[in-house]
């Protein structure tokens, strides 16, 4: 599709009927996916608010099942989550300045990061699991107090920390899927050239929303990786 | 149209930023401050949240109050969660 | 009869086109408002008939009519069918979507299809509800108590969680839509002061969809997951703590009362001027108390725990907190007290049903301030005081302002006037049955009755007679809008653009409005409620011209 | 009261100013200082509310020294009430009149709520903690004990009433129940069968801490925290030791979580509590004050 670079605003195809011209489509696009990402916060703040609750109740079986998490693992998926803001970022600025071609590598290659960050995650989740720490019947957590040696953790506490982790790690991988998925389709339709310099907003509230997932995991990160690591 | 183009240096600066607070945060867990570990967590986490939500999400450049209204109310709310559901642990008598 | 049009039939957005796929298709806010006022009235009805049983139930101290299960299920299939499928869409799914594009001048929603997508929610959550009552239904209350619901009840609480789960999204996507349009689509000349109070209290009202909703649907996902696969989060057994699932709940479920009054609160805004000729006393107070209701709305939801084991110094917080959140709450009424004074006042159908709000809504929240006082709190929460509490609020309040908007709107939704004589005495049925049902309930609370209860000690049956009694005029009073405002869609006079003389935006276009609402894009350059330049209507209502022609003659 | 001022205004404003030919409304934009007065005279009236209701919520929630205690286990559907003296009794209590009467309540499975309307108590009953209630009763007579809080099928059938008697018929009551043994007695045989007399000895010798005299007293635990050892404590404790272990003491105590019925640990801890009794008027106290502890906060019994 040759886009000429001088389109008039309201000439452009992709203005909706009920809004007077494109800059007010894009306000209202923008602010509800903020609005959106505001809901999302209180989303995860329901659970956070239970992890603030329990870690300060049972501190010790946190560190402890916090220690038994691979740290490795979980810097690296950090820093895949950043490289992968960063090439949304790229992507969006490319279209900004409407180069398309840096528009599909870029978001391809958040895709890539994405899907490596769930690749990641799933191995994670695979040694929990043959660990017996996945809660429920079969649970069974061996660790000790941090600085206590010898002193068993109480397994239902050490339980609790799992299910959160579970829950919060698995609600921000559903959040990522979802990235993904809609990833996807912003890649199929770069590649058709539907982006442009006037209208990308779809692209730029994509954005918003993987940015606003890894901001959730810069949080998450600290929180449950990194309790009282010190030996 | 008032958006704004971020220049790609900033980007790539924030970018590395990022990464070289994410390697702090994991050195300094092994590091023992007392109960600082965990501020300092909460601290670096901030700032690199904060990073992102003002460049990379644009909310420095937004011509808008709005999205900054949004953004703050929603942390204020939050805050209001936390705190208050608090108030009620930090002071039962168990 | 009247189907003499007065002028050849306009095309508008009812006309423009026929057939089941262009209602279930359609974008257009007003359709879609339709939808949402078939489904909610369906659901009204079934939690009516819920409510119904129970009142017959507890006719007789024995429990007598149904098995002690039943009851347990009827009381909370009531309960969640009520607030989340009924009273939380509406006034705002309704008379929301219907009136907050015209009423700032904007041809549709911002997000046209993101508002059909959460009609869409609004059923697939419903049917799940539906399909969850008539295959076994669950008995854990409307308020899922944990550990019962997680660890001890038999019942389907992980569907209907679910059920609940996917209407919050409804729900807030429906809040999402309204605050990016009343930001983004107002009319030029719509300025901040110049919207409509009803505007106001469902920009509060969006508020709180927003920023509460996510946390009861975060809870109940934790709920659905504790039950499937034993958490232990908010099991004691486990290491958990059940009051924290009180937190989650009520931080959502206090605002949610919010949620269902401030839209309720802004009909009236709009009545009672209309019907007093007279500018809204205080607008600006008004308007921000729609505001501070929705923002403290969020500081007090663990008055809800007094006697919970919560500590003595969070319960002392929140009971302070709680008083605050009446004050906004009081300025209101006593604005729209003094709207009246001096005003030119009539007595129409969408004004009794006012007059029915103010007076159930002072009771309500009077009554409100003694369950926040912490020493009374603890004698009567939990019995039916707090039953009759909430009711004040929820059946007194939103939905006496629910059916006082669907009749001071239906000519502008329908194009077509109802009865207005049968209005009045519905009007007049609704108000005598609603204190009939549930006046005694504060007495049996006081007394000691707690809710709940299938059977119930012998002494508390006089009091339950009579509610029981009043509820069932009380359904007769809500059966019969429905059957005039049917009646009328046919059989109703043609009604002008602006039958009551009223000033707000949605009343300078036709009625119906045509499909983009204005044939010309409006122009606002008047002030809000600018009743000393809009002259009074002759009559009130065209057909009541001799009834009345009679009294003021 | 309000609401009357309110509806008042409301019926005169209405037929005062209903619809009349040829008078128009008088427009009246609004007062400020008619807001704010009427914003903060309510919220005036509301302070002194809150204070009054916060008065009395604050003594409902704080039992005074020396009442009788009763143990209370809920379960779905029936109340378990066992008196100090070793009386247990279902869905019935009796006291007598005039004496402060302390409820230490528990559930065995879900939420209920312990409600008696005369005495304007109610109190929720927690699975996997203590709550506490209490009330003195003032007039002989039978009274409504409800379950307030939903707790499933029978919940409407969970009542039973509290008598109250007169004092001498309560003593004739008290001497008529077939109690064997008090509950801190019961305790204490508990206490011996479950070997915790081992470890907890009544000198300083013992692995673990003495529980003479410890009974509401500040606990200086590992990690630096300082608790009351009040019922919630003694109770955790026993279920779950890792969780607060004591200063100075090696965490080697027992999980006996799923191994004591409610009853039982009710015992156990009304057998810690009679320990820091003064020894003439404690059942089943120690039978050896050890010189090192000094029992104190004597309970008047």
């Amino acid at each position: 599709m040759p886009d000429s670079p001088i389109a008039v605003a309201h000439h452009n195809p992709e203005l909706q009927h009920h809004f007077a011209d494109m800059e007010q489509q894009r306000d209202a696009s923008s602010l509800g996916m903020w609005l959106f990402l505001a809901t999302e916060i209180m989303f995860f703040g329901g659970m956070f608010c239970a992890y603030l609750i329990y870690r300060l109740w049972y501190f010790p079986e946190f560190a402890a099942a916090s220690n038994s998490l691979d740290i490795t693992l979980g810097t690296v998926n950090t820093a895949v989550l950043i490289c992968s803001s960063l090439t949304v970022v790229l992507a969006v600025h490319a279209a900004q300045i409407g180069k398309r071609q840096a528009q599909v590598i870029y978001l391809a290659l958040t895709l890539v990061l994405g899907l490596a960050f769930l690749g990641i995650k799933a191995v994670e989740w695979t040694s929990k699991f043959k660990e017996h720490h996945i809660p429920g019947a079969s649970f069974h957590f061996e660790g000790e107090v941090p600085g206590h040696p010898g002193q068993p953790v109480d397994q239902q506490h050490a339980q609790i920390f799992f299910s959160l982790y579970f829950a919060m790690t698995g609600m921000h991988a559903l959040h990522m899927i979802i990235g993904v998925g809609i990833f996807s389709y912003l890649l199929y339709y770069a590649w058709r050239g539907r982006y442009t310099p006037e209208y990308h907003t779809p692209l730029e509230n994509s954005g918003l929303y993987w940015h606003f997932v890894d901001i959730v995991w810069i949080y998450l990160f600290p929180l449950l990786y990194l309790i009282d690591r010190k030996k | 149209m008032s958006e704004h183009v971020v220049p790609l240096k900033t980007n790539v600066a924030v970018w590395l930023a990022l990464l070289v607070l994410t390697g702090v945060t994991t050195g300094v867990a092994f590091i023992d401050l007392g109960p600082l570990n965990t501020i300092v967590a909460l601290v670096i986490a901030t700032c690199k949240a904060l990073m992102v939500v003002l460049i990379f999400m644009h909310v420095k450049y937004a011509s808008d109050k709005l999205v900054k209204v949004v953004v703050i109310s929603a942390i204020f709310f939050l805050m209001l969660l936390l705190g208050l559901s608090l108030a009620d642990y930090s002071t039962r008598l168990l | 009869m009247a189907t003499a049009a007065i002028t050849a039939e306009r095309e508008n957005y009812l006309n423009q086109e026929y057939g089941i796929k262009s209602w279930l298709l359609t974008v257009d806010h007003k359709r879609i408002a339709l939808l949402y006022l078939l489904s909610i009235t369906f659901f009204f009805f079934i939690g009516g008939f819920f409510a119904l049983l129970i009142r017959l139930e507890l006719l007789t101290p024995a429990g007598d009519l149904v098995q002690a299960d039943t009851y347990n299920k009827l009381f909370t299939m009531h309960g969640q069918v009520m607030v989340f499928f009924f009273l939380i869409p509406s006034i705002p799914a309704v008379l929301g979507n219907f009136l907050v594009p015209l009423m700032i001048g904007a041809k549709d929603l911002a997000f046209p299809r993101i508002n059909l997508l959460s009609w869409y929610l609004y059923i697939i959550a419903g049917v799940l509800m539906l399909h969850c009552m008539l295959t076994g239904g669950v008995d854990t209350g409307w308020t899922f108590y944990t550990p019962f619901s997680t660890a001890f009840s038999n019942t389907k609480v992980i569907e209907a969680g679910l059920a609940i789960f996917i209407s919050g999204f409804s729900s807030i996507l429906t809040g999402l839509n309204f605050v990016v349009t009343i930001h983004r689509m107002r009319a030029p000349g719509m300025t901040w002061n110049r919207l409509p109070l009803f505007i106001w209290a469902h920009y509060a009202t969006s508020i709180i969809q927003l920023l509460g909703t996510p946390v009861i649907a975060v809870t109940l996902v934790l709920v659905v997951l504790e039950r499937a696969l034993h958490l232990g989060i908010f099991d004691p057994t486990r290491g958990g703590d059940p009051l924290l699932f009180q937190h989650l709940f009520w931080f959502y479920s206090h605002p949610a009362v919010y949620i269902m009054i401030l839209p309720a609160m802004g009909v009236v805004t709009e009545i009672v001027p209309c019907f007093s000729r007279k500018r809204i006393f205080g607008y600006n107070f008004v308007a921000m108390s729609s505001i501070g209701i929705a923002v403290l709305g969020f500081l007090v939801w663990a008055h809800h725990m007094f006697v919970a084991g919560i500590s003595l110094y969070a319960a002392l917080i929140f009971s302070a907190l709680s008083y605050l959140v009446a004050v906004p709450s009081a300025i209101k009424v006593f604005n729209w007290t003094a709207t009246m004074y001096k005003g030119s006042i009539t007595f129409s159908t969408p004004m009794l049903y006012a007059f029915g709000f103010i007076g159930l809504f002072t009771m309500g929240g009077l009554t409100g301030l003694f369950l926040a006082a912490l020493g009374i709190d603890v004698h009567v929460t939990d019995t039916y005081f707090v039953i009759a509490h909430f009711h004040y609020i929820m059946v007194g309040g939103a939905v006496m302002g629910y059916l006082g908007g669907m009749h001071f709107w239906w000519p502008k939704i329908s194009g077509r006037m109802y009865p207005e004589s049968l209005g009045r005495l519905a009007a007049l049925i609704v108000f005598l049955g609603f204190n009939l049902t549930f006046f005694p309930q504060f007495i049996l609370g006081y007394l000691g009755m707690p809710r709940r209860y299938w059977q119930y000690p012998p002494e508390f049956q006089v009091l339950n007679v009579l509610s029981t009694a009043g509820s069932t005029i009380l359904a007769v009073g809500y059966l019969l809008p429905m059957v005039y405002f049917l009646w009328s869609m046919r059989y109703g006079k043609i009604a002008p653009a602006n039958p009551w003389g009223a000033s707000g935006l949605e009343w300078r276009t036709s009625s119906p409005p045509p499909t983009f609402n204005f044939d010309q894009a409006p122009m606002v350059d008047w002030e809000a409620y600018d009743y000393e330049n809009i002259p009074a209507p002759e009559i009130p209502a065209p057909q009541i011209s001799a009834e009345e022609a009679r009294i003021a003659g | 009261m309000m609401s009357a001022a309110i509806f008042t205004m409301i019926v005169v404003f209405a037929v005062r100013y209903r619809r009349r030919k040829g008078i128009a409304a008088e427009q009246i934009e609004g007062s400020t200082a008619l807001e704010v007065t009427w914003s903060v005279i309510p919220l005036f009236i509301f302070v002194v509310i809150f204070v009054w209701g916060a008065v009395i919520y604050f003594k409902e929630r704080t039992p005074p020294r020396g009442a009788t205690e009763i143990y209370v286990v809920a379960k779905q559907w029936m109340w378990k009430l066992q008196h100090e003296e070793g009386q247990r009794e279902i869905n019935e209590l009796h006291v007598p009149v005039g004496r402060d009467v302390k409820m230490i309540l528990t559930s065995q499975d879900v939420i209920h709520s312990f409600y008696v309307p005369a005495f304007r108590i109610k109190q929720d009953v927690l699975p996997g903690r203590y709550t506490t209630a209490w009330f003195r009763p003032t007039k002989a007579g039978t009274y409504h004990l409800f379950c307030a809080e939903y707790c499933g099928t029978q919940h409407s059938g969970m009542i039973g009433q509290v008598v109250v008697l007169e004092p001498a018929q309560y003593q004739a009551w008290l001497s008529g129940g077939g109690a064997a043994g008090s509950m801190a007695s019961n305790g204490q045989n508990i206490f011996l069968q479950l070997g915790c007399s081992t470890c907890h000895r009544s000198d300083t010798q013992g692995r673990g801490p003495n529980l003479v005299g410890l009974f509401g007293k500040p606990v200086q635990l590992e990690d630096g925290r300082v608790v009351t050892a009040d019922e919630n404590y003694v109770r955790e404790s026993i279920l779950t030791p890792g969780a607060k272990i004591v200063s100075g003491f090696k965490p080697i105590m027992p999980v006996f979580q799923g191994l004591v019925s409610e009853e039982q640990l009710n015992a156990l801890v009304a057998y810690v509590k009679s320990l820091s009794q003064s020894p003439s008027g404690a059942a089943g106290g120690p039978t050896v004050v050890p010189s090192g502890a000094k029992p104190q906060e004597s309970k008047v019994q």
